[in-house]
């Protein structure tokens, strides 16, 4: 099973994990983006993923199978958030199974690695203080 | 020649729109961001960090052709 | 949340994972060890943990304790299952959780690998063919 | 001067027994496995991985004293 998804509702996490059951299999590694409470000294309430599907899908489901190939792993899937969501949330669940753990670990870290700098998903968090902001853009703004 | 523009997130607010079409003498997306940041002042802060055209993700200096689509993604939410 | 548990039953992987939630934590690794149907070349029907528990729980929560030092991450808990077990079974869970990703995959890896060498936990295959051995144990014999 | 030995897993049944109690003048845990290899003629294929006195882990070359509860322990499950 090799899948990249964009869900606006919750995640099921064991039926995620079942699609990535087998047999052949000795090592599971999975990775969780949960909903923090804070960011940079601030206190986030809830925040909102934005996603530009057609593309996230193409490019999320390159990066797994570039990670399947390079790892030599078993089976990869990933789903990723979209929309509103509450304190502790799953955001992203990345799952990866492999007769050894090695390469397990080594596929999870590769693919959430590369879905934060080359899927197009934005991130807005809404403070407490009332502001809100896109995630990353103030650091990489050429001027403030 | 005609190109179609679309903005994302920070991008969206900054213009104050999601798409516009455009007549421009722009050949790559490179040169087309900094007239689309001269249209819509608020952008010029931004640097973007990532373009497609047509759906593909695509290079800083790939030629645009007339009738494209450009997608201007701003900095995704990294770590 | 920190420490490391020996079980003679199912893991319930619900509850083990809620004991590591946490609201100042964005990031959330977990490892499942799965019995796994084959081993050099024999077909594998079940297999058998024996655990010295008194020093595998002791030994386990001093390898917990280092990782959360060395990485800094703010939770971290193991399971460790004792005795028989079916194909599929999930045999060992480590989960980490943590403010970012890199130290939380980090530890995650850091506990699998010292309780592989460190713990006393020993794992006798049951083979198709009607044979059992204690893994490990052909491959450190003296002489065969 | 008079410990216990107690075998686990693969050592268990090389040995034929899970434990016994034996008057030595091995020093350290080192001698005292070679010893009980001697009387378990099946242990002498393996090497033992770790060792532990009274639930604690310790170093083969650490003392062993009258009264002291030795365990040996086989090659470790690993990868």
């Amino acid at each position: 099973m090799k899948s990249f998804g964009v869900s606006t509702h919750p995640i099921d996490l064991a039926a995620f994990r079942k699609q990535l059951q087998d047999r052949s299999c000795g090592a599971y590694v999975q990775f969780d983006g949960w909903v923090r409470d804070h960011n940079e000294g601030q206190q986030v309430l809830r925040l909102e993923y934005e996603i530009y599907e057609p593309l996230a899908v193409k490019e999320g489901n390159r990066i797994i199978t570039e990670a399947v190939e390079r790892f030599a792993v078993s089976n990869a899937c990933a789903i990723h958030r979209s929309g509103l969501m509450g304190l502790s949330e799953v955001a992203v669940v990345v799952g990866v199974s492999s007769p050894h753990r090695g390469e397990a670990f080594d596929a999870c870290r590769y693919i959430i690695d590369q879905a934060k700098v080359r899927l197009p998903i934005w991130k807005k968090e809404y403070y407490a203080n009332g502001n809100a902001e896109w995630v990353n853009c103030q650091r990489c703004a050429h001027a403030v | 020649m005609k190109v179609k523009v679309r903005y994302f997130a920070a991008f969206r607010e900054a213009a104050g729109t999601e798409t516009e079409t455009l007549e421009t003498a722009a050949v790559s997306p490179a040169e087309l961001f900094v007239e689309c940041a001269k249209r819509h002042q608020p952008l010029q802060k931004y640097s973007a960090s990532l373009v497609a055209i047509n759906d593909e993700m695509a290079d800083w200096e790939a030629l645009i052709s007339d009738g494209d689509e450009i997608l201007f993604f701003p900095p995704v939410a990294g770590g």
